[in-house]
């Protein structure tokens, strides 16, 4: 019999990250070594402890990285408090990659990019920013506005300082919510940092974000001329079964496993209210 | 009756005593008919139906209804009272948000029971003398009006209102009723033919849960079969869970409150006599802890929530019937 | 056309049970028609149709997945997948017998649903034509001719013999290996039959409904349709009408632990259900208005837009006898309908 | 499951004891060196009341044979009156598992003080027997949970 | 996922002789979450506890197995060692593999199976355990001791000398209790009304002691440090402060002719009474059963020649309520009836009497003044036999399973005194065996062997039968002679078992106290906690726990005393975090839970809640009041949604113990 995509992989857990209280980044591969499954920026893979729970987290890694998929998981239910309690060298299961990718080697090509990210919505942009990263002569100009509750929240802080910043390609712009000793960068919610940084209309924007912050940020970006063709975003969130069978994860007619999650802002707004 | 029925509506509505009217809307057929909420004169015209198949007992609905703004009139069958007067026991409707008018009962009739008497297509059906004419497709059929009862009104324990605010028509008496007689003769049996009786019926579940969902005593905000913090957790008929677990924990964890209305046992799609485990607790808590109808009354202790301290002990159960 | 005599049907049941598991629907004790496996001496039902749809047999309530075994830091992934033994469906009526190529458009859209098309591949349908259609039926909404049913093959009765015809490859080899009973027959009586049928159809309660303001293009339209609150309010939110569906195809993936082991299994989920939809960051269907809209909207809007127009509903009518308060995707679109 | 040199069936029993008695008792037995079969696994309560009867149709989805419940002497309840509502529950319980078909023996409240350790033993050694003379739960089992 | 380490203790042999600890330990570790697994020679040493202690820093441990002994003997040991390594003390489990696994199983194998799998239950219950932090409740500084025997004086006494108010309710007109009846004492042979008044004495000047005489307790509400008492005081039909205990009342009184208990029914006293000339409160009191103005309404001579004014037929039982922090028990004892014993022709013969009976016929203030008199006759006895054990130490249903100690050694006291005042008197003792284990005690007995030639005879008396000549004929045997005996007895005294105070039962029931098969209380433990029973803020005091002399009495009332004021002087107490919660989300309001609750520690609140259809409503909430919880469950049964659950026993803990011990 076929193999069949309900049926998952194992996957050993070699690196654990504690990104910040709340987020670990989690180093995944296959027993054999390498990678489970190859994937492309945005897509999703589904996590599981038997027994615990079965999750869709986003693949934090990018493509071009050829040894391992990351995830950054945030500590918010029962699958991923045993997630953040498991040591390394724990096996997980895990199948996919599900859902569309982000655009990267179609629309966004040759484009100007704008990454806008809140706290663990940095996740799945990650993937796309060290993909561009790696192929850095497809795209324009690149730019990260990314905010969190405090600096301590950051997701991926060092890689950020110590890789991104010092790439000549991106500007970095970081923020965060309330003044903190030892932050001497921006204080400031995202959706503001945005309209005041004023980024050229000619970018194609990139968000993901807890859904105030979107839903702020996307009326501010509206004002400063921005359309929503122009905007992507993910709704990881809502898929269920990942392979758009199971009928939990539609929204109207579009089924977030298989149409999604990457949706524009224009293809959303076709859509019933309902998410 | 559904005449004088809609006039009493109207006019609470008209005199500001009630904003809404909870009762029974017409459907496609004679028999498909759903409990529907009125605040018109218009639409109670348009719609409101009581007849011999408006059996749905409406009293849970008034768990939400009684907690919106403004007052509901309901009409209640005297089945339907038990299970209003429970639910005021349980402070799970707001009594004094709700006008309650008693009104006759059945017995109301079941469509299945005529359908399986093959008659099929069916475009009306008429009750005259007690015989029901049934006009179908096919041509005119009938039958005897006792044989189309559903099984919840052949057994009624009583035709009395236990609590209205109004009373249209006689005030019936409770009935001395057979409604033991199938736990009887189950407990009759030996265990074996128990055993094939109970796998046969229950195995037919398909968890749909609407013996659940329209049961007046389970109201729970949250059911521990949907809860996954509960431990018995269960959505799907899986192995023998429903026969094992669902069906015996819901009956226990309504026994002593359940008010033995039947509606579990007409909705039943796979039509499993799940009345039989209630009234198996209610026989049982007569016979052991006296005798205890519930929605009788608003104030009394439910057997499980009281004791004697010369209460019979468990064995009693190992000591008597057929084993 | 082939046939048997109707007195036959015990030796045509005997032989297709010779060689391949054979279910037919039959009467239970408490009158209601089922599917089950067919033993010597069981009786066809009468019934116009089995209370759960055959849609079981493709897409069964619960089925196991996968096993894990779990030993300290190491998980082991048991493939539980068997290939299906080989067997017939008889008797399958043309509502539901359309249901199947409804489930096919999910479970075999890539990526393939192997446990669906395991059973698919090894089982084959033989539709039955119906002769006497209930108040409750409207196939005919959805251009299914009750009395030439789709499936593998078809049978017909004329009261007297039961004619059968191959539909496909399968369905013919079905015939071939039953063809020693069979003989050819002249089938005028049987076009009287259904042309008789097919005047019942017409005059059916339901007759009229038609589909034609339904689809795809609806979806704003019938979405914010204000008489969702009214349909919905008294919905007791249980599962009765996805259950008895034969195209309702939702589920749930869970898992199981044995004490020796995890299960992860597929059940049926229903969207009327309260946790449908829940995650672990919420749930966006939080009012019953919600989930009943789903069902509705899902059969006439979502699942038209996604196959060419194809409803997800047969009309075989289940729902409407079953459903507790008797709500049910008729009065809804009749409610709802904009022309 | 355990295993017997002679292969003789070994049931599986849960004892539900509460804290304050029947836990106290079964204390007492060991204290004594009473011996009872290694069949009994006893969980402790607080109080027998804290015994939901999903407990009991739990263990024996989950392959108990017997199960069995102790409390304190009617009368002699830490809490007063908690072994009363038990008794009430487990009552309608039993016999409801009775009326469904399933064995009556395999389920029984015992009242065991913390001074009857012998009286524990005595109990656990009699339970035992009769589950035994039952053989395997069949009826209440979840197959999925049967031992390869 | 959790990290749990699990400590198998071998308890030296005790469990590793039977259960393969290495294997337990083994087999554990490779369960989930398990992150270390070890075993030790004793875990509950200080070695032992150190092992957990550093593996719950080592390795960051979220929970703690211990396979060792029953909770009920060490959970606090290994949770104060987890909660001094900074890991919630709640967050250990303790896996009963000593008294339910290797004492009382055999094999090897099979042992070792067991521990696992209740090893394996305690570690699924641990992964579910949360932290628990206990709440603190006030002590209310104020004792209450039921019973006012030399127990209760004693305790009630200590008590009020470290300075907390107490109260003792005696259900008898005068405390006292039966020491008060007591001729003389042994081993010393001092008079038991000279040491015992002055402290009945003592107690009712004290400052701190309210003594509740002629009382019973009606009704006990509360817990540990706040006890509600429901203090029922019988009308005595004299008003306690006015009347002045001088006497004349009793002498006026024309009813005569009531038995006086005091003595044992053998003289009279009159309806109006008080008890003996030094009873403490020294009031008369009515009784109303023999008082011709209670009867039919015609005498009132006391009200009459009562200058006090203290006499009132009107008065009623009065209830008083009173909080208490700590509740001693010393109701006492009784001797058994005899009417089972026709062989001993108890109720037949006056001349056969209990000893009890014999100590106020010897008493100077018993019916014949100090003088030795047969009752029947009032005629000096010759002969006496004396028979011990009867319905002590019996194996049939007629008597008593235990030996109720004190009995050896004051018939020897008997005796003694008898052959030393009346030396013509001959003396026998039949006897099982002499048990004088006690200081002074051997020698005391043999003196009354050898220096007052009491006959010992070892043997059963078989029928005691009174003749018509007034003598008694006494059937037994000797059994070291090897003979059957006659002997023309002119008294029998019996020495009837002792048995818990009949009060005992239904005060046990309404403190929640456990009693044992013979009614006395249980200790929460036989050895380590002798004087306090297994419901906090409960102790026992005297022969309520189990037959005693009087200074094995005096010794656990001021033991009792001693852990009563321990918990007195605390200002609060911590409370059991193991008590109910209703979540409120899920809660019905159904108020289920509220009627099987015993301690009424459910209210119900209304409270707006967001529901999950978004809409705003008000819903009836149960709300559990944590000091008042004690944590039974009954309610978490009652509840049909599942809202209720109990901390440290959870429905999901629960469960998962049953998956593990069933897997």
């Amino acid at each position: 019999m076929n193999n069949d995509t309900l049926i998952p992989y194992i996957g050993v857990v070699t690196d654990i990250r504690q990104d910040t209280p709340d987020v670990k980044t989690f180093r995944v591969v296959s027993p054999e070594g390498g990678k489970v499954f190859e994937h492309m920026p945005g897509q999703c893979a589904m996590l599981s402890i038997p027994g615990v729970g079965e999750a869709m987290f986003s693949i934090t890694s990018s493509p071009t990285n050829r040894e391992f998929m990351e995830f950054s998981i945030k500590k918010c239910g029962c699958l991923t408090t045993w997630l953040h309690a498991m040591d390394v060298g724990q096996q997980i299961t895990i199948r996919g990659p599900y859902g569309n990718a982000f655009p990267v080697e179609t629309e966004l090509k040759g484009k100007d990019l704008l990454f806008i990210a809140g706290g663990i919505g940095l996740a799945p942009l990650r993937s796309v920013i060290n993909y561009v990263r790696d192929n850095r002569s497809n795209y324009g100009d690149v730019q990260v506005i990314y905010g969190s509750r405090s600096k301590d929240d950051l997701v991926d802080y060092q890689e950020i300082i110590d890789e991104w910043m010092n790439d000549d390609g991106i500007e970095v712009n970081l923020t965060i919510d309330n003044p903190q000793e030892g932050w001497d960068g921006h204080v400031g919610f995202v959706p503001n940092y945005v309209k005041e940084l004023d980024p050229s209309i000619n970018k194609t924007v990139l968000i993901c974000g807890p859904p105030i912050m979107i839903k702020f940020t996307l009326a501010g970006l509206k004002e400063l001329g921005f359309k929503e063709t122009q905007v992507y975003t993910t709704m990881e969130l809502r898929m269920k079964c990942g392979v758009g069978k199971c009928g939990r994860c539609n929204i109207g007619n579009k089924y977030v496993c298989k149409d999604g999650p990457v949706f524009r802002f224009d293809q959303l707004g076709e859509l019933p209210d309902e998410y | 009756m559904q005449e004088a029925m809609i006039n009493k509506a109207k006019q609470l509505l008209a005199d500001g005593v009630v904003d809404r009217v909870i009762g029974w809307k017409r459907g496609e057929f004679a028999y498909d008919i759903t409990p529907a909420v009125f605040t018109s004169a218009e639409e109670l015209d348009e719609s409101f139906v009581y007849d011999d198949f408006t059996a749905a007992n409406v009293s849970k609905y008034l768990v939400k209804e009684s907690r919106k703004d403004g007052k509901v009139l309901a009409f209640l069958k005297p089945c339907d009272t038990y299970s209003f007067n429970q639910l005021v026991k349980e402070h799970r409707v707001v009594r004094e948000n709700v006008y309650i008018v008693g009104i006759p009962g059945g017995p109301k009739l079941d469509a299945e029971k005529i359908k399986a008497k093959g008659i099929t297509g069916i475009l009306s059906v008429k009750n005259e003398n007690y015989t029901l004419k049934i006009e179908t497709v096919y041509g005119e059929e009938s039958m005897p009006f006792y044989e189309a009862v559903l099984d919840k009104c052949a057994s009624c324990k009583s035709k009395k209102h236990v609590i209205y605010d109004e009373l249209m028509g006689e005030e019936g008496d409770v009935l001395d009723s057979n409604r033991f007689d199938m736990v009887e003769k189950l407990e009759n049996m030996t265990a074996q033919e128990r055993y094939d009786f109970w796998r046969e019926q229950l195995s037919k579940c398909i968890r749909c849960n609407a013996c659940r969902n329209v049961c007046p005593a389970c109201t729970c905000e949250k059911c521990v079969f949907d809860n996954p913090d509960s431990g018995i957790e269960n959505k799907a008929p899986a192995d023998s869970f429903e026969e094992n677990m669902f069906h015996i924990i819901r009956a226990f964890h309504v026994a002593g409150r359940c008010t033995d209305c039947g509606e579990c046992s007409r909705v039943c799609p796979q039509n499993i006599p799940l009345h039989l485990l209630n009234r198996k607790f209610i026989k049982d808590i007569n016979a052991f802890y006296g005798e205890y109808q519930a929605g009788e009354d608003a104030v009394s202790r439910a057997p499980l929530n009281e004791y004697k301290q010369n209460d019979c002990e468990a064995n009693i159960v190992h000591e008597r019937g057929v084993e | 056309m082939l046939k048997i005599s109707l007195d036959k049907l015990d030796k045509l049941f005997e032989a297709i049970s010779a060689t391949k598991t054979l279910y037919i629907p039959t009467d239970r004790e408490d009158g209601a028609a089922e599917y089950r496996k067919y033993e010597s001496g069981m009786k066809l039902s009468s019934a116009l149709n089995t209370v759960r749809s055959a849609k079981d047999f493709f897409f069964p309530q619960t089925e196991n997945l996968v096993d894990f075994k779990m030993d300290g830091k190491n998980i082991e992934v048991i493939d539980v997948r068997e290939e299906s033994e080989d067997f017939v469906i008889f008797g399958v009526r043309a509502c539901d017998a359309r249901s199947f190529t409804i489930l096919d458009k999910v479970f075999l859209a890539e990526p393939v649903d192997s446990y669906y098309k395991n059973r698919r591949d090894h089982g084959t349908v033989v539709a039955m034509a119906c002769t006497r259609p209930a108040e409750t039926c409207f196939c005919g909404t959805f251009g299914i001719d009750a009395a030439a049913p789709e499936g593998d093959a078809a049978c017909y009765s004329d009261g007297e013999s039961l004619f059968i015809e191959a539909h496909n490859e399968k369905g013919q080899q079905f015939i071939d290996s039953i063809a020693s009973l069979l003989k050819d027959g002249d089938t005028s009586k049987l076009e009287e039959v259904r042309a008789k049928t097919r005047e019942i159809l017409k005059k059916l309660p339901l007759a009229k409904l038609t589909t034609d303001n339904f689809g795809g293009d609806k979806l704003n339209e019938y979405f914010n349709s204000d008489k969702w609150g009214e349909l919905s309010e008294s919905c007791l939110g249980c599962g009765t009408c996805t259950f008895v569906c034969p195209t309702c195809q939702c589920y749930d993936i869970k898992d199981f632990n044995t004490g020796h082991g995890i299960k992860r299994f597929r059940c049926w989920d229903s969207c009327m259900y309260s946790d449908f939809t829940k995650m672990a960051h919420g749930n966006p269907r939080l009012t019953q208005l919600e989930r009943f809209r789903q069902r509705f909207m899902h059969k006439l809007v979502y699942f038209p837009a996604n196959n060419n127009g194809e409803f997800g509903c047969v009309g075989c009518g289940r729902c409407l006898a079953k459903c507790p308060i008797s709500m049910n995707i008729v009065k809804v679109m009749k409610a709802l309908e904009v022309k | 499951m355990q295993v017997n040199e002679n292969k003789e069936f070994q049931p599986l029993i849960v004892a539900f004891c509460c804290n304050w008695c029947s836990y106290a008792g079964a204390d007492l037995a060991g204290t004594n060196r009473l011996n009872y079969p290694d069949n009994i696994k006893i969980i402790r309560v607080p109080c027998s009341c804290r015994v939901n009867p999903m407990f009991i149709l739990r263990a024996f989805q989950r392959g108990a044979d017997g199960v069995i419940l102790c409390g304190c002497h009617p009368g002699d309840c830490h809490y007063t009156s908690g072994n009363y509502f038990t008794r009430r529950r487990m009552t309608l319980l039993f016999s409801m598992l009775d009326f469904l078909g399933i064995e009556r023996d395999r389920t029984r409240v015992e009242w065991v003080s913390a001074a009857e350790g012998a009286k524990f033993a005595a109990t656990m050694n009699e339970f035992t027997e009769a589950v035994k003379k039952l053989g395997p739960n069949r009826r209440l089992e979840d197959l999925r949970c049967r031992k390869q | 996922m959790q990290r749990i380490g699990v400590f198998v203790c071998h308890c030296g042999t005790n469990i590793a002789a039977t259960v393969d600890v290495k294997a337990v330990a083994e087999a554990l570790g490779r369960e989930p979450g398990v992150i270390v697994s070890q075993d030790y020679q004793y875990m509950c040493s200080e070695s032992g506890q150190n092992l957990v202690k550093n593996a719950i820093k080592e390795h960051k441990l979220t929970g703690v197995v211990v396979c060792s002994c029953s909770p009920r003997m060490h959970e606090n040991t290994f949770r104060n060692a987890a909660a001094s390594a900074g890991l919630n003390p709640y967050l250990v489990e303790i896996a009963n593999i000593r008294e339910q696994c290797s004492w009382i199983h055999k094999d090897i194998a099979s042992a070792t199976e067991k521990a696992i799998i209740l090893g394996k239950a305690a570690v699924a219950k641990v992964h579910l355990n949360a932290p628990l932090t206990a709440g603190e409740s006030p002590v209310v500084k104020r004792a209450l001791v039921i019973g006012g025997g030399i127990a209760g004086i004693q305790t009630a006494l200590d008590i009020a000398e470290a300075g907390f108010d107490v109260d003792i309710v005696e259900k008898k007109p005068t405390i006292g209790g039966k020491m008060a009846q007591i001729d003389k004492t042994f081993p010393t042979l001092d008079c038991a009304a000279c040491i015992l008044t002055p402290k009945m004495v003592e107690a009712s000047q004290n400052e701190h002691i309210t003594i509740h005489s002629y009382s019973e307790v009606a009704d006990v509400k509360g817990f540990v440090g706040n006890f509600t008492v429901t203090i029922k005081k019988k009308a005595r039909f004299v008003d306690e402060t006015k009347c002045t205990g001088c006497g004349l009342c009793t002498e006026k009184c024309p009813m005569k002719k009531v038995p006086n208990e005091f003595n044992m029914g053998f003289d009279n006293r009159s309806a109006i009474y008080i008890p003996f000339a030094q009873a403490v409160p020294k009031v008369a009191t009515i009784d109303p059963n023999n008082c011709m103005m209670m009867k039919t309404g015609k005498c009132g001579v006391c009200s009459k020649v009562c200058s006090a004014g203290a006499i009132d037929y009107k008065q009623e039982d009065r209830l008083i309520e009173q909080q208490y922090g700590a509740i001693v028990v010393a109701t006492g004892f009784e001797p058994i009836k005899l009417d089972k014993y026709d062989e001993f022709a108890y109720n037949q013969c006056p001349d056969v009497v209990t000893s009890l009976e014999l100590e106020r016929l010897m008493n100077a203030a018993g019916p014949n003044g100090g003088t030795l008199l047969r009752p029947s006759d009032k005629t000096h006895p010759h002969k006496i036999v004396f028979v011990q054990c009867v319905g002590s130490r019996c194996d049939d249903s007629k008597g008593k399973p235990y030996c109720s100690k004190i009995c050896c050694m004051y018939t020897a006291k008997h005796a003694m005194l008898i052959r030393e005042k009346y030396p013509d008197t001959e003396v026998y003792v039949f006897y099982i065996d002499v048990r004088t284990p006690g200081k002074n005690f051997d020698e005391f007995y043999r003196r009354a062997v050898e220096q007052y030639n009491v006959h010992y005879i070892k043997g059963m008396v078989g029928k005691v039968t009174p003749r018509s000549d007034g003598k008694i004929d006494v059937q037994a045997s000797d059994l070291l002679a090897n003979e059957q005996l006659h002997i023309d007895a002119d008294m029998v005294v019996l020495a009837a078992a002792i048995e818990p105070d009949k009060t005992a039962r239904p005060l046990a029931t309404m403190l929640t106290t456990q009693m044992d098969t013979n009614d006395f209380f249980t200790e929460a433990h036989p050895k380590l906690r002798p004087v306090e029973s297994a419901t906090a803020g409960i102790f026992l005091s005297g022969a309520c726990q189990g037959p005693k002399d009087i200074p094995e009495t005096v010794a656990q009332a001021s033991a009792a005393a001693a852990k009563a004021i321990v918990l007195l002087v605390k200002n609060s107490i911590t409370c059991n975090p193991c008590v109910a919660h209703s979540d409120e989300l899920m809660c019905n309001g159904c108020s289920s839970c509220e009627k099987v609750c015993p301690y009424g520690a459910i209210t119900y609140i209304d409270k707006e809640f967001k529901m999950p259809d978004r809409t705003i409503a008000v819903r009836r909430v149960a709300s559990v009041n944590p000091a008042v919880c004690q944590g039974c469950g009954a309610c978490t049964v009652a509840c049909p949604s599942g809202a209720m659950d109990l901390n440290g026993f959870s429905n999901s803990q629960i469960i998962a113990e049953v998956d593990a011990i069933c897997k």
